[in-house]
Order: structure tokens, then C-alpha cells, then sequence
């Protein structure tokens, strides 16, 4: 499967070593990381939590669409699951075209669309103990999901 | 008639359940039944408006029927950024 | 220095290794290949001619222009000389940013710059024994540099 | 009075060229009239408006002077793709 979720590290060196194809000319590849600051608050940690046979669904349609929308020859897309430090790998997405617009363009779909479509939630834990959902609820009103 | 359904939680919900996944026995006829029965009795602070609802591993729209059997899933906001 | 030439094969695992940043939480890579067709004909090899000093001027001018103009923390460049064959990479391009957006769109930035301002010529080697220096000139007009 | 330049040729140049790197001994004022010059005497099939010119390791326009001990390289077409 070209899309799927993991509960194991990712680790881009390796992934990267493996993706290609003799017509490529153009790869895009995308990571997301843990970042030491969100919205100024110092994050310790992180956590994913996913319904995965939802997510893995849903990531499969998502490459599907990006290959009929853009002149792409491969994508694939790995997201993590359960808990992270600063600096693990998150999300990682590689897409390999003949022309790099399309590969840039594809890559950029895939992460946007799976950011905002698949099942899966983020808790992030902060200095001193606290801990919070990552959600439009957050942004939106009450916090639906805090616990401090 | 009531239905045997299995209902998972997932993140805020599952935190505010207080568990991962539960039997439930309902004579709701559609999703948004069951979420407003579920959440009456849990407490649920998230509106039917902010989530969506999987059906066997599928969204699904809120007036979906559910059957004897059913696995649902009510799938809270997520982060986007 | 952030931009550099080599004449050494360039390996991506390893520097996407050694890539990163602390504060950062989307990372855009790009890696341009050597493929095996280009317009049509079978590419064999390929051949990067640079003048260098200037090549590494500019290509530091444009890694400058990119952190002015995106809110990146890191962006880096390595552009291949001297003979190539399929699937090796030619150029390859990392940018790091606290948020994707700007990753991306100084990763392309680089990339279309680099390919556009660099004092870099390429030469084809066809099947067949063939082989031709890449440039506007040929599509322009009578190939200048065509050698069959 | 004659200025003695280092010139250094690039892909389609330097192959009908024959060579990478020359002396030239020129009484050209600018980078525009030295190119010419060259063209002439080693019949270059790129005109000057599909080159650009450095002179020094550093882009400067065809009008630019040049000096006796300059380093001066014509950049023909590159890639672009």
C-alpha cells in the first residue's frame, strides 16, 4: 500500500533510498516534524491517536486523487501514530514525476488534504505537565478536549 | 427492537467515555439519534455539528441508518495544521 | 556553505539526515534525477559542465533571496558536475520551515531559480551514440551545439 | 595599446573553441566588441544576445569596460528544464 499508518519511526533516510523510477525527473518529498513551539507554548511531546482503517482508507483515496490530478508517476505517504519527541518525523510524503510542478503540486495536495480529512488526532503535551487536543474546537470556542 | 451496535471513541471522546470502545444497545434509527442518546448520557461537550460519523469504516451522512450490528465511529475535529 | 557544487555523486538519504531544525515543522525536499527520455529520445548519460565560482555566487544569492522572501529557518542546495547516469541525482534542494507552506514554496523557488540563473550546461548522450548540449538554443532554433 | 585577458569557454564554446582556456591579446573595449572579435576569428554560431557575459567572476552587462589581467567568461544558453 502506498498510504499507511505506523506506530514505529519514520525514517526518511531509508524511505527516501527506496522511492524512485527511471522516468522520473522531478521528486517532492515532504516532512512533518515535531517543533519545539505551537502557538508559543513550549511541546515536550506529542501524541497521535488514529482511527486507522478510516485513515488508511481515506490516505488511498487521497494518492488516488492526486494521481488523476496531476501528471505524477508514484506517491506515497506514511503518517505516525502514538507518542513523539521533538524532531521525530510525523508525516513523511514522496511523490515522483517526469516534469517537478506536478511532483510539487501533488505533494502539497497530499499533505493539505490529509491534515484536513483523515481521522487523526494530536495531543500535545507541554512543559510542566499539561496537556491539550489539537483541534478546530480550540480555535473555535471552549477547549473541548484540555485537561491541565 | 433494539439494535446491538459497537461504538468506538476516539481522542476527547474516548477521554470523556472513559474507554475505547463499548457494546451499545439502542433504539436509535440513525447516527445523529445515537450520538444525541450517547451524549445525554455521557456528557458529551461536542456537538453532533462538529463531528463526523463513520459507519463499518466509512463517513457516512448523519441521517444514515444504523443496523443490528453496526460498527459506528464519531470522529471528533482534527488538528489540520 | 549552504549551496555548494560537487563533482561526487549526491546521496539524499544522507543529507536529508543530516537536515533539520529544532524550531522547525515542515520540511520541503526536491531532487531532480537523471530520466531516461527527454523529449522523446532515450537518454544514456548526462554530462554537467558548470563554471563554478560563479555558479556557487549565485547559487548562494538565490538561497539569500529565498530566506528574504519566505519565512524559512534553513534552506540548502547541492547541484551535481561531470558525467551521470539514469536515476542519479543532478540536484538536490532541502528547505526547512515552522510552517509547510513556506517550505514549499521556497523549495520551488530554489529550484526553478537554480535551474534558470546557474551558469550550468547539460549534454545529453543518447542510445545510439548521440548526444547534444540542452539549452534554449535548441528549441530556439538551429541546434548551435548538436553533435551527432 | 593591448590588454592581455584570460578567457575561459563553456560547453558549445568551449567545444568549437577546441580548448577551455586562452591568453587573449585584445584592443576590444568592452566584453560586447572582445566577443565579437572572438566569434569572428573562431566562427561561433552563438550571437551575443543569446549569451550573457561575466567578467571577474561576476555578471556584468556587455557594455562593461574591460581591463588588462581581466577574467572574462561568455555564458551561453543554460538548460533551464
Amino acid at each position: 500500500m502506498a498510504f499507511r499508518m505506523t506506530g514505529s519511526p519514520i525514517a526518511p533516510a531509508a524511505l527516501v533510498e527506496g522511492f524512485g523510477d527511471p522516468r522520473c525527473g522531478g521528486l517532492a518529498f515532504f516532512e512533518g516534524r515535531v517543533r519545539d513551539l505551537n502557538e508559543g507554548r513550549a511541546v515536550q511531546a506529542l501524541e497521535y491517536e488514529a482511527y486507522v482503517p478510516l485513515a488508511e482508507k481515506e490516505g488511498e483515496r487521497i494518492l488516488a486523487e492526486a494521481r488523476g490530478r496531476f501528471e505524477i508517476l508514484r506517491a506515497e505517504c506514511v503518517h505516525r501514530t502514538g507518542r513523539l519527541g521533538l524532531g521525530d518525523v510525523a508525516v513523511w510524503v514522496a511523490v515522483a514525476a517526469v516534469h517537478r510542478g506536478a511532483a510539487f503540486d501533488a505533494c502539497r495536495y497530499i499533505i493539505d488534504e490529509t491534515k484536513a480529512r483523515l481521522p487523526i488526532w494530536k495531543k500535545e503535551h507541554y512543559a510542566g505537565g499539561a496537556s491539550e487536543w489539537i483541534s478546530c474546537a480550540e480555535r473555535d470556542g471552549p477547549a473541548a478536549g484540555t485537561t491541565r | 427492537m433494539k439494535k446491538s451496535l459497537h461504538v468506538r471513541y476516539f481522542a476527547v471522546l474516548r477521554e470523556q467515555r472513559g474507554l475505547g470502545e463499548e457494546r451499545v444497545s439502542t433504539g436509535a434509527a440513525t447516527a445523529a439519534e445515537l450520538y444525541e442518546e450517547l451524549r445525554a448520557r455521557h456528557g458529551f461537550t461536542l456537538r453532533a455539528d462538529r463531528l463526523r460519523v463513520a459507519v463499518n469504516d466509512e463517513f457516512e451522512p448523519w441521517g444514515a441508518a444504523i443496523r443490528d450490528g453496526d460498527s459506528v465511529v464519531f470522529i471528533p475535529p482534527v488538528a489540520g495544521g
